[in-house]
């Protein structure tokens, strides 16, 4: 029973990394960046919904979508403005440049919102799920992240594989040039995945906060690095990597913290995910990186 | 690339000198962080604490608690005190530049440092250069020991620790006692390491520690599970209000109802934005303050924060804004003026904080006075919370 | 020129053997084969070079001479058969192995090193001949200026086989082409090979330069007393310097012999037609 | 030894860098001696000093090795805590501070240098953004077990426990040097600026040496193209690790002096947000720009300072000139505006502008 309560507690969080690892994946498959400021776009997703329900009493939907819309907007912004100019520029670069967006908007939402936390009211407000006489208690929360994140992963396959736009990201991925050889428009392929990492991203962040419910300028700085971790674990770049290797990590934080300390639960994930590498060089999921000679 | 970056790094310190030239051309005083800056013979008091990253809310706190202070010492048309609060990320390198920045702005005072780590680092400096030093929050022993000139306005964590398993023994609270503490905190794990060994002399039974740290500081199923697997009836919680808040959460969302116990780190769970107070029904605390306390001086503090800064003051404002009080009536009592350099301060308040009459009733105790090693004497308050508000536990001392 | 004499003695072309058929091949590869997904892109590859041959191998494009290569200096480890670098087994041998055993390459697509100078790619390329530990390097011990100076004077010795001492302190990426390419020889005869292999090194050459290039790549066999093999489309290079000519088509050998017997050869010219037609 | 024209521009562009960095010594002192330094300046000189050593060994690994690394600071731990360990282990033995500190300096370097041999034998068979993970991976872990230890000194000599202070059984006299996430406190403050540039200076020699030298040379192969140098005779990961080694044991140096300026230090320190801060310093110095590492490493270390006038606004102003920073430096038309500017006063040479990157 309690190994069964780790398995959703594992899940719920594992769901919610492997939501956040898409933007990060799905940029990087793309634009070949890592985009260090998609932890604190999830940040600003959660105040979005926060301010929302909080402050303007909206329904709880209404303020997802506020969020959503409102990150989207945000990603594409920052991908104009910061991003699209260093579009040549050395990978390392950009790296850089993404840490300063980072900054800017943990220091921004700092002066928005203050330092002090806010306790951030569930979205999800249905009671939670009791089995086997009680024994097992599933929070609505964690039980809606779960199908939440499946959903996603569907949604995003199929928009990769049978539309438009997904076609045109794949060609992208595989080569910017070639790409824009057949007319596919690059730069507004890459604002558009930026545009769905973001909202994925106000997904997650009120995921998070629904789950976890407290809301600071520096909420998405850990989940974001966890998330690139997971990203990196299941194969960057590669989307069913994203969400093996977020719910992976997710399940190996909560079992670590069970079964073996909670004092070195962050030394174990990272420890499984270099043994995993070691193994698997590429990931996962990731592709085998052959050079030509 | 060699010659690009040149240009660059020219163009950052060109960047810089230009901020330079525009904080010493422009007044210094009108920004947030420093208040009001009398015209002539004010004593200069630093500041030092977290107002950016994951602590900022400490630094900010005592910031803000600390400025009504001195709003309030100021009218009193007596001592005249001019505060210039810096910023130090909850960071000891960022702490020593922050308070080596106060030296050159002509700091007589230190009110620092918010925060324990930075605070060690910081007392060894203002140790060496004799700037007297009383510090809002940074609980640690480490922050006083064998420092004269360093005194603290909250309890040392042993002595929290201490407290409260006695206060548990005492009055019966828990028979199997379960803790999680973060152990990546000096804070917390100070508190309870001395919790610990005083519940081995109170025969106490303490059936499961676990930990976390600030970067898993957002699942709890498992401590709470391991918890409830054991059987404890009581959850001793030495860590901040934040973590708390999830700790309760969690705990509600598996149906699992122990009691909580926590330190003065927990005061601010109920003025938490949004925060639903259902949850933390029955919780227990040792603190100092409480911001719906009824007592006059508590009541006018806190309708004055709450119009200045929007938010309901939590113990660190109640800190900062007794620091100030407290160095107010030191420097009356030893005769203190604005031009007498740091050193000289130094000796004179140091006298006159140990002084056998020197006691100070402020918002965080009665009548507070304090040991030679630095260490504040004041009685913590147990508290209950009880339908959204703190009341006094029966039995408390 | 005075320099080069110190190095190896310049033999004339007529004491060196037609195929130096009395003393072993430098290299025997029997029924070399490597599978990528199933796919045969080498199969049953068999080749015997004779200690100073120049070696030519010829095919269309995608025939699989490149595998070859790559499989002569372990890019990819062959999947079936055995090579003999002068009569020892390579099984098991890295590159970077089977480079200090004797192999010496360059690429078809230019691989320099573009950000360093002319003399530090040739140096470079001098890594196992002059060594000196990394702890020599730091505390700049009298052995790193002994090595250096030696090494400094060998890599000029070798870039004047090519006339390039003056680009020395140039950067190798801002070469033009066909410098680019006759550097990466250079560099490869730095590390003192038995058996040198050229990917087209003629490719992007005009007329004049091909010229130049059939005369030094005999000069450098002659000098060196060493085995060429090259892959290389321009027939006229192939023909005018190989002695020994293989054709590969679709990763197997449909023809060996001299330049004449290929040229004759109607396999060999079938499958050259047969590509032209399909392109 | 006959200098050639390649030789020449590199003794004279080496003399320039440790020229500057003496000569920045000897300005300090004369600013110094004058009265002039302020506070906040000298307080942040060992910063400086530790945060230059971080960026130039740091550029080792991602410069001349071209490999990412995300968890530099970790190696800064290793140094600053084996450090520690070692000047508070050596009070009662040895006397003299200095010696206390070049102990400190050369264990945290050995200490460091080892654990980047342990890193760097499985990581760097990796590639790219997969080696910077498990950099970055290491870093975490080091912050997390030093978290969970304490050190102390007893009567018969070093103690080591991973669960707590008491756990340690020191008794009355033992002192207590590491407590777990309180870190290392009562830390003897043994370094001085002095002794920072002259582990600046030292740095650069290693460093400097090191890039022109064979071994140098082969690492840069590696870096340019992995099958090329294999191919003529380089053992890849024999001169990957040696970068790597001497990048870690150089960090780890950086550390010790670092934890020997303050009167504590701990684990969480030297976490993501410091080896990013590193990372910084060598981007915008410029990547295998050795000289630009020191400049951009000191600058960047001071303007935070300076902004302290902004006060609230002041790491949002800090962003903001990192970002501005990265797109005026990357932008294609100012780049061309300033060739023309600099052909204007160096005629005839345009080719030795050549971007390599």
């Amino acid at each position: 029973m309690t190994f069964l309560s780790y398995l959703v507690s594992g899940l719920s969080l594992g769901s919610i990394y492997a939501i956040i690892a898409l933007g990060y994946t799905m940029v990087y498959g793309i634009a070949k960046m890592l985009n260090f400021a998609h932890g604190d776009v999830i940040m600003i997703g959660g105040y979005m919904s926060f301010v929302a329900t909080a402050h303007l009493g909206w329904p709880p939907l209404a303020s997802v979508l506020l969020a959503m819309l409102v990150c989207t907007v945000l990603g594409v912004v920052i991908e104009q403005l910061a991003y699209k100019p260093l579009r040549a520029a050395p990978s390392l670069a950009v790296l850089i440049t993404a840490i300063g967006v980072s900054y800017f908007l943990q220091n921004a939402a700092l002066l928005i919102w203050s330092s002090n936390p806010k306790s951030f009211t569930s979205v999800v407000r249905l009671p939670s799920l009791k089995l086997f006489d009680g024994q097992l208690t599933i929070s609505s929360v964690a039980l809606v992240t779960i199908l939440a994140c499946v959903a996603i992963i569907i949604g995003l396959t199929f928009i990769i594989s049978k539309t438009k736009i997904g076609k045109a990201m794949r060609a992208v991925s595989e080569d910017k040039a070639a790409a824009q050889l057949m007319g596919i428009n690059v730069n507004q392929t890459i604002s558009v995945t930026f545009a769905i990492g973001s909202a994925l991203a106000a997904i997650a962040g009120v995921l998070l906060c629904s789950a976890y419910p407290i809301l600071m300028p520096t909420t998405g700085a850990m989940p974001g690095i966890k998330a690139f971790t997971a990203a990196v674990f299941g194969g960057i770049g590669s989307i069913p990597g994203a969400f093996w290797g977020g719910l992976l990590l997710g399940l190996i934080e909560i079992f670590g913290k069970a079964y073996i300390s909670t004092q070195l639960s962050d030394a174990i994930v990272f420890s499984i995910l270099i043994l995993v590498l070691l193994v698997r060089p590429t990931g996962l999921m990731g592709r085998k990186i052959s050079e030509k000679v | 690339m060699r010659t690009t970056r040149f240009r660059i790094l020219s163009l950052v310190l060109a960047l810089g000198l230009f901020v330079l030239a525009g904080c010493s051309a422009g007044p210094t005083s009108t920004t947030a962080g420093t208040t009001t800056a009398k015209p002539a013979a004010a004593i200069k008091i630093g500041g030092i604490g977290p107002l950016t990253g994951g602590a900022a809310v400490y630094g900010s706190s005592v910031a803000n608690g600390a400025k009504i202070a001195l709003e309030e010492v100021n009218a009193l048309g007596g001592l005249q005190f001019e505060l210039k609060f810096e910023d130090d990320e909850h960071d000891a390198e960022k702490s020593v530049n922050a308070y080596n920045s106060l030296k050159d702005w002509g700091m007589q005072i230190l009110c620092g440092t918010v925060t324990t780590t930075p605070g060690i680092a910081v007392s060894a400096e203002s140790f060496k250069d004799r700037i007297f030093t009383l510090t809002p929050s940074a609980s640690s022993t480490s922050v006083i020991e064998g420092k004269d000139n360093v005194f603290q306005m909250c309890f040392t964590d042993p002595n929290q620790g201490i407290a409260s398993a006695q206060y548990i023994a005492e009055n019966k609270l828990g028979s199997k006692i379960a803790i999680i503490y973060n152990n990546a905190d000096a804070y917390s794990t100070g508190i309870y390491e001395k919790f610990i060994s005083e519940a081995a002399g109170k025969n106490l039974q303490v059936v499961s520690t676990t930990t976390f740290t600030d970067d898993t500081a957002n699942d709890f199923n498992v401590q709470l599970t391991a918890a409830k697997n054991a059987g404890a009836d009581l959850i001793f919680l030495p860590i901040y209000y934040q973590p708390a808040s999830l700790i309760l959460t969690q705990a509600d969302a598996m149906s699992y109802e122990p009691k909580f116990f926590g330190v003065d780190g927990m005061d601010g769970i109920l003025t938490m934005e949004n925060f639903n107070t259902d949850l933390a029904e029955g919780v227990m605390l040792l603190t100092p303050f409480a911001a719906d306390a009824t007592e006059a001086r508590t009541v006018a503090f806190v309708a004055k924060y709450q119009a200045a800064y929007n938010e309901v003051p939590n113990q660190f404002a109640a800190d900062g804004y007794d620091c100030i009080y407290a160095i107010y009536e030191a420097c009356k009592k030893a005769g203190i003026t604005a031009d007498m350099d740091a050193a000289a301060i130094c000796d004179k308040m140091i006298a006159a904080f140990t002084a056998a009459d020197f006691n100070i009733d402020g918002l965080t105790g009665e009548n507070m006075t304090w040991a030679a090693t630095g260490e504040v004497a004041k009685a913590p308050k147990g508290m209950v919370i009880e339908d959204g508000a703190y009341v006094g536990m029966q039995g408390g001392n | 020129m005075n320099n080069l004499a110190k190095m190896v003695p310049v033999p004339s072309r007529a004491i060196i053997p037609e195929r130096d058929l009395g003393s072993t091949p430098i290299l025997e590869v029997s029924h070399l084969g490597i599978s990528f997904g199933g796919l045969n892109a080498v199969e049953d590859f068999n080749i015997i070079v004779g200690r100073t041959e120049i070696a030519g191998l010829i095919g269309p494009n995608g025939a699989g001479k490149t595998t070859v290569f790559n499989l002569l200096t372990k890019v990819y480890q062959p999947t079936r058969g055995a090579i003999l670098l002068d009569g020892k087994d390579t099984a098991g041998m890295s590159t970077m192995q089977i480079n200090q055993a004797g192999i010496a390459r360059t690429f078809q697509n230019i691989r320099l090193f573009q950000a360093l100078s002319v003399e530090d790619n040739v140096k470079i390329g001098l890594h196992n001949q002059f060594k000196y530990s990394t702890l020599n390097a730091i505390l700049r011990l009298p052995r790193f200026w002994d090595a250096e100076r030696k090494a400094h004077d060998q890599a000029l010795e070798l870039l004047s086989i090519f006339n390039m001492e003056h680009m020395a302190n140039d950067t190798a990426g801002s070469l033009p082409y066909g410098a680019q390419r006759r550097l990466e020889i250079v560099r490869a005869l730095a590390t003192r090979p038995s058996l040198l292999l050229l990917d087209e090194p003629a490719a992007g050459m005009n007329p004049s330069e091909t010229e130049a290039l059939m005369a030094n790549i005999i000069k450098i066999r002659d000098m060196f007393q060493i085995a060429i093999m090259l892959i290389e489309h321009d027939m006229r290079l192939v023909m005018g310097i190989c002695e020994g000519i293989a054709v590969l088509n679709y990763g197997k050998i449909i023809a060996k012999g001299t330049p004449e017997e290929i040229q004759a050869n109607p396999a060999v010219i079938e499958a050259y037609l047969g590509q032209k037609k399909e392109a | 030894m006959k200098l050639t024209k390649t030789g020449q521009k590199r003794l004279v562009s080496n003399s320039i860098t440790y020229g500057m960095v003496v000569l920045a010594f000897i300005l300090v002192q004369i600013v110094d001696s004058t009265g002039h330094l302020t506070s906040s300046l000298r307080g942040q000189l060992v910063p400086i000093c530790a945060y230059i050593v971080m960026a130039v060994s740091l550029n080792l690994t991602v410069g001349v090795l071209g490999e990412l690394s995300l968890g530099h600071a970790g190696f800064m731990s290793l140094g600053a805590f084996s450090g520690v360990i070692v000047s508070l282990g050596l009070r009662d033995m040895v006397g003299a501070g200095p010696l206390r500190l070049l102990a400190a300096l050369l264990v945290g370097a050995v200490i460091a240098g080892l654990f980047g041999f342990v890193v760097g034998v499985p990581a760097l068979r990796l590639r790219g953004d997969y080696l910077a993970i498990v950099t970055l991976a290491f870093g975490e872990i080091i912050k997390n077990v030093i978290n969970t230890i304490y050190v102390g000194i007893g009567p018969d000599g070093l103690r080591v426990s991973m669960s707590d202070q008491a756990s340690l059984g020191l008794g009355e006299t033992g002192t207590v040097i590491l407590r777990g996430p309180m870190g290392a406190v009562g830390v003897d403050k043994l370094a001085s600026f002095g002794a920072g540039i002259i582990l600046v200076l030292i740095t650069l020699f290693i460093v400097l040496n090191l890039v022109h030298s064979r071994s140098g040379r082969a690492i840069m192969a590696v870096r340019d193209n992995r099958i090329a140098a294999e191919s003529v005779g380089i053992s890849i990961t024999r001169y990957k690790l040696t970068a790597f080694i001497i990048s870690a044991a150089l960090a780890g140096a950086a550390g010790a002096l670092y934890a020997l300026n303050y009167s504590t230090v701990v684990a969480r320190k030297f976490d993501f947000n410091t080896s990013i801060l590193v990372l910084v310093f060598v981007v915008l110095g410029g990547i295998g720009n050795i000289r630009g590492s020191i400049i951009a490493a000191a600058v960047l270390t001071v303007l935070p300072e300076m902004l302290r006038a902004f006060n609230d606004y002041r790491m949002l102003a800090y962003a903001i000139i990192l970002i501005l920073v990265m797109l005026t430096s990357n932008n294609d038309r100012l780049k061309q505006l300033r060739w023309r500017f600099i052909a204007r006063f160096r005629r005839g040479t345009p080719q030795q502008e050549v971007d390599h990157e």
